[in-house]
């Protein structure tokens, strides 16, 4: 087990001096406790995410979508890790380290809130002080996890910088962690920044793709033939797919949002979508090289999504250099389609997904159709035909549960007149 | 033989004066930079706009933002430099990523070459750690920049000895943690970094919260051989009242601070 | 394994004679299903619970609250259970009888919301037509709970009568079922009803003690000194109890809502607590005979609790059986205490509790202040000294997690100026 | 011998009429009690308010809510029916609760006691199934009340058995399944009911959902030996528009539906 900060050309330690020390602390506590084990780091690690966290979290057979979809669909339930996303598992890891490495502080951006809440949640499990920096957009659409968070005792500290989305967040974390380094550390929410934040938070994911390679073994006697999972960062994406990655025979599918369509609004630098690994172009971006949203200048673009938590104009390094090794299929669906899966699995399976979960659920819906059409839907490229590759025994990563997402929901399936939605009546003057 | 920059350090101690270029618009930047050139200033850093500035505080932050919505890119930043008939060294400060997407191809060197072409002395690069910037530190030997990297209070010996080996012009003097902007006290970890910096032959300018006289003489008396000022002077920009003249008497007024910090006498010891 | 309609004196089948042929249809398919696993009910059940609801749920030690009372204590966390709550070991239990039992669409009352949620998601997941009865007043305190059942596609029926709370809603389940008897099956919240309902939702419930049981001795090596519950119509008190009960050496504390004091307002035949095993007498309402909450002529009184899913007049027949019989002890807290538990829980431990089992934990802190004062706090009756009898080694049930409880909590904390609490500012001026 | 219930049914096809006591206050149930009487009631039910009324649909809910906030308990229920100057044989129908919280101790006797000393025939209890009712039939027996069992659409011959060997006065037969209230048909399940207690030697009276002269005269042409009407009756007495002379003239339509059910030739066939 080693550490090596970059994967490919990708990655880095592109930091203001000022960072550069901590990086290097943070990297010689990564190997010492994550990766040798040191104090029995990973063994408290790995029981605090049984009995605080509830894992393992099951992988369920969707009975309901296995029959809509005709071939066997698997779901990661990581909708029930304690927090109610598969954030707690990183949260939780980065802020045990934060107590071996003797910090008394940590800070953490956040987007849809639910690593602000799970990093919330952790600081107070675990007992150390806790700011959270969340982008003013995103306060005012995760209003209930900004309650949850204060309730933690954490502080939100609001961004209004830019479209006060994440990654101004991440922009206003790195200030406060540049000015107290000596005693705070940087919970990071995703495989993004500098190294080692991307390798380190993916072994903390890792535990998705251990328990459900095991999983699915004993359910169905086999690996599955695809894995699906969202992509805004990656985290939970590559905590779905790492121990997949050396099973050549399972295509790993890394679902982005699509927004309201993959164009570029030049006028205004903006992305009216964030699939930074189907559209994005290589750059540096908070610390790392990696695949971005920005203009043939260098600017960073504001992203769109109707998830915020995928609402990001970067994505981890890693997972750009496995797209461009081919071992990852990058897609994307769009806000509608997401927002009808939402619903879908809602009523079909009793699972309220995340907005973020429910892009990857999406994805098989027009990985369906596409086989049924012969056409691959309106968001993807042209020739590509992936869709059809699924396979017969699919893994569905439900990186979250969407309780945070209501408001959003009902709101945005009324505006857009998505079908799937309960009629606005029965929230409105239907009672 | 010492670069263009070197030699501001030569006559007396160097203001080193920011400004964001494009704030509020290309034009009012060049009337900017010629009264700081009036006021005393020996180097001017010209801020290229990125979107993301993370080690920026709010005062650049707001700048840049401003240059940005106004339209500034790398390229209407070169030509800004280029018509600039200025006589003292122009230093580039900007993010890694506007540079290495410059021109056609991904790479340092378009940049580079475009911005010695231009006239630029020198580049600042705050996200580029010293382990990161051998690719463009070959650029900048190609076409006669220098590279100027920014020794912060946590900086490693070792770490020191890897950034020494490799600047020129001058080392930037990370006055404190954090992010630019303004303060009103000088930091003791200053006079710690100063310290440590002695036996550097390469003259060392102090950034950080310097906004005051008193701030740039104390800095200088410390053993500093230049201040650098950015967000006293973007808070006149962004007043938009009378900004020449008052960014003219606001350089003259740390200059001479600096100068006094010079002829002051140090107190054999310290109580 | 058999089917008792009474415990002692209590229970019984006090219904209109239109549902008794439904409540003899399902006794008889109680003992088939559940008590016998005819068809592998039993293992259908587990499986789903696992898989589908996440069980086991973790029993954890609670580092910080052990600290504080100077005791081990752990919590079983049935708040990590799908939905939120332990409703879903019931709801999904009956809901899979009723399509063992072939009928075609499931009713259901709800206070908190919990339980509604439950049977939505459980019959999203099973495909069964869902309709729930809730009172207005909980409408209103519960919206995110309300939401959520629109979005499996329940129908929400709003109930205008009386106080609006669950005892309406249960009357105006009841009349629903006996309209529609022939094709509906009553998915009953508690451990409340006409037999077999007390001893199936019990037998449903029993999981958490099964596990309880198990994981304490595997932890602690022992059994615990006590086990403490809240107890609201009593199903998750009795299902942390129920493997317990043989076992005599522990102790079990059902606590229940003391509202605002356990005084009643004759003039307007108002309870201003939930108190039945505490303060109630015996009586028949809603199909048993059990413990209630009634004026001396047998008008049944409003109770009232800041959290909806203990506010409710009655209470399991089997509770009120064994705390005559002394094996279960009733205590209670109230509005305040668990209030301050709420956010105590939230800020030490990282895990933010149901209003309903802030209850439980505010026990806790009583007991020990008690300890220490040698007075037994100011809710409990003179001379009861059980407060310091919970012993070294005590099992608490998280029965829920306070997502559903954030508005009503910042609410009331402020109102009632609660020290615990986040100052007000946070929520509003304070971004 | 019969009982005085019985004895109602003897002359014509009964009409049993329901009020809640106290709605809304006691003295104009006396009054529409009367009202009642003269318009033909031969039995009448008086329900005894209790505050989870879970058999009645929404029209006698609000009977019973305004009876109890006007202050009906069981004692001031005893008083009005002591005071009730009627001829026809008055019934209680109310909630077990209510029975068995009656007088200091606990349990049925005290109530029943009461009640016949008041002046009741008969008790309807309809959460009162018969597996749980043989203590209350018991008291019954001892003071001379009929116990009154409800047949359900749904009842099983089974539990009809058990009731008929239990039941006196009447056999209350649920013309259909679920609440009190009016309904605009008579249901199919009535003629079925009907057809099943054929051979029981008590009369059969057909309630839930009457409301019409038409429905009165199908039902007894059905076979029925009695109608009993509710929610028909509180609609007026909620309406509070000359209650009284209203009450007199609905029961005086209803029983005469009901006459001319038991006068109408029923068809040999039907088609
Ligand atoms: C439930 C859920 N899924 C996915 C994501 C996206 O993050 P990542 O791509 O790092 O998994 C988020 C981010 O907030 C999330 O809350
Ligand atoms: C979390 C939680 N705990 C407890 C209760 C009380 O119900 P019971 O006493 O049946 O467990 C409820 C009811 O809604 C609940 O939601």
């Amino acid at each position: 087990m080693s550490s090596e900060p970059k994967f490919g050309d990708y990655g880095g330690q592109y930091v203001p001096e000022a960072l550069m020390p901590a990086v290097e602390e943070l990297t010689d506590a990564y190997e010492r406790y994550v990766l040798k084990n040191e104090d029995g780091f990973v063994d408290e690690f790995r029981r605090r995410l049984a009995d605080f966290g509830g894992r393992p979290t099951p992988l369920q057979r969707a009975d309901a979508l296995s029959e809509r979809y005709d071939r066997e669909i698997y779901l990661k339930r990581e909708d029930l890790l304690h927090g109610g996303a598969h954030k707690l598992n990183n949260a939780l890891g980065q802020v045990l380290l934060a107590k071996y490495m003797g910090k008394d502080r940590i800070v953490a951006e956040t987007g849809a809130g639910q690593h602000g809440t799970a990093t919330a949640m952790a600081a107070a499990h675990l007992d150390i002080d806790c700011e959270i920096y969340m982008g003013r957009t995103d306060i005012n659409r995760q209003r209930p996890n900004v309650f949850r968070m204060r309730i933690h005792d954490a502080a939100v500290n609001p961004v209004e910088m830019g479209s006060g989305t994440l990654k101004e967040a991440i922009n206003e974390t790195m200030r406060d962690w540049a000015t107290n380094v000596e005693d705070t550390h940087y919970v990071i929410g995703s495989i993004v920044g500098p190294h080692p934040f991307p390798q380190m938070v993916r072994d903390f994911q890792s535990v998705i793709s251990e328990e459900a390679r095991e999983q699915i073994r004993e359910k169905a006697g086999r690996l599955p033939d695809s894995v699906v999972a969202c992509a805004g960062g990656g985290s939970n994406t590559m905590g779905a797919f790492h121990e997949f990655v050396d099973d050549e025979a399972v295509d790993l599918y890394a679902v982005e949002a699509g927004g309201s369509g993959l164009t570029i609004d030049e006028e205004n630098d903006l992305a009216p979508h964030s699939a930074s690994l189907s559209a994005g172009e290589e750059g540096v971006l908070h610390g790392a090289r990696t695949k971005l949203l920005q203009n043939p200048d260098g600017q960073i673009l504001e992203s769109h999504s109707v998830s915020a938590g995928l609402d990001y104009s970067g994505v981890g390094p890693e997972l750009a250099h496995l797209v461009d090794d081919d071992r990852v299929t990058p897609v994307n669906v769009g806000d509608d389609a997401a927002l009808e899966a939402f619903h879908r699995l809602s009523k079909l399976e009793g699972i309220i997904p995340a907005l973020e979960s429910s892009h990857a659920l999406a994805y098989l819906e027009r990985a369906a159709r596409s086989v049924a059409d012969g056409s691959s839907g309106e968001q993807s490229e042209p020739g590509d035909d992936s869709a059809d590759e699924l396979g017969d025994l699919v893994v569905v990563n439900v990186s979250g549960r969407g309780d945070k997402d209501l408001d959003t929901v009902i709101e945005e399936s009324d505006a857009r007149d998505i079908d799937a939605a309960p009629s606005m009546e029965v929230f409105n003057g239907g009672e | 033989m010492a670069s263009e920059i070197e030699a501001a350090f030569d006559d007396d101690p160097a203001l080193i004066s920011y400004v964001a270029a494009g704030d509020p618009d290309a034009e009012s930047t060049k009337e900017y930079v010629r009264a700081l050139v009036r006021g005393g200033a020996d180097i001017v850093e010209l801020g290229l706009p990125f979107s993301e500035p993370i080690a920026e505080g709010s005062t650049i932050q707001g700048a840049i933002r401003r240059a940005l919505e106004a339209g500034m890119t790398p390229q209407t930043y070169l030509d800004l430099v280029a018509d600039l008939d200025v006589d003292v060294p122009l230093v580039c400060m900007t993010y890694y990523n506007l540079i290495y997407q410059y021109g056609d191809d991904r790479g340092v060197e378009p940049f580079v070459a475009a911005a010695a072409e231009a006239g630029i002395a020198g580049l600042i690069v705050p996200d580029l750690p010293v382990d990161e910037s051998d690719p463009l530190k070959e650029a900048c030997d190609a076409h006669g920049l220098d590279l100027i990297f920014m020794v912060a209070p946590t900086t490693t010996d070792d770490r020191l000895d890897r950034m020494l080996a490799r600047a020129s012009g001058f080392v930037y003097v990370q006055g404190r943690l954090g992010t630019t902007g303004a303060r009103s006290d000088v930091s003791d970890e200053t006079h710690v970094s100063l310290d440590r910096l002695d036996a550097a032959d390469l003259p060392k300018a102090v950034g950080f919260g310097i906004s005051e006289r008193e701030h740039a003489r104390e800095i200088v008396a410390g053993g500093a051989d230049g201040v650098i000022v950015g967000s006293a002077f973007v808070d006149i920009v962004a007043s938009q009242e009378n900004v020449a003249d008052r960014l003219e008497a606001k350089a003259r007024e740390l200059k001479a601070g600096a100068v006094e910090g010079a002829e002051k006498v140090p107190e054999p010891e310290r109580t």
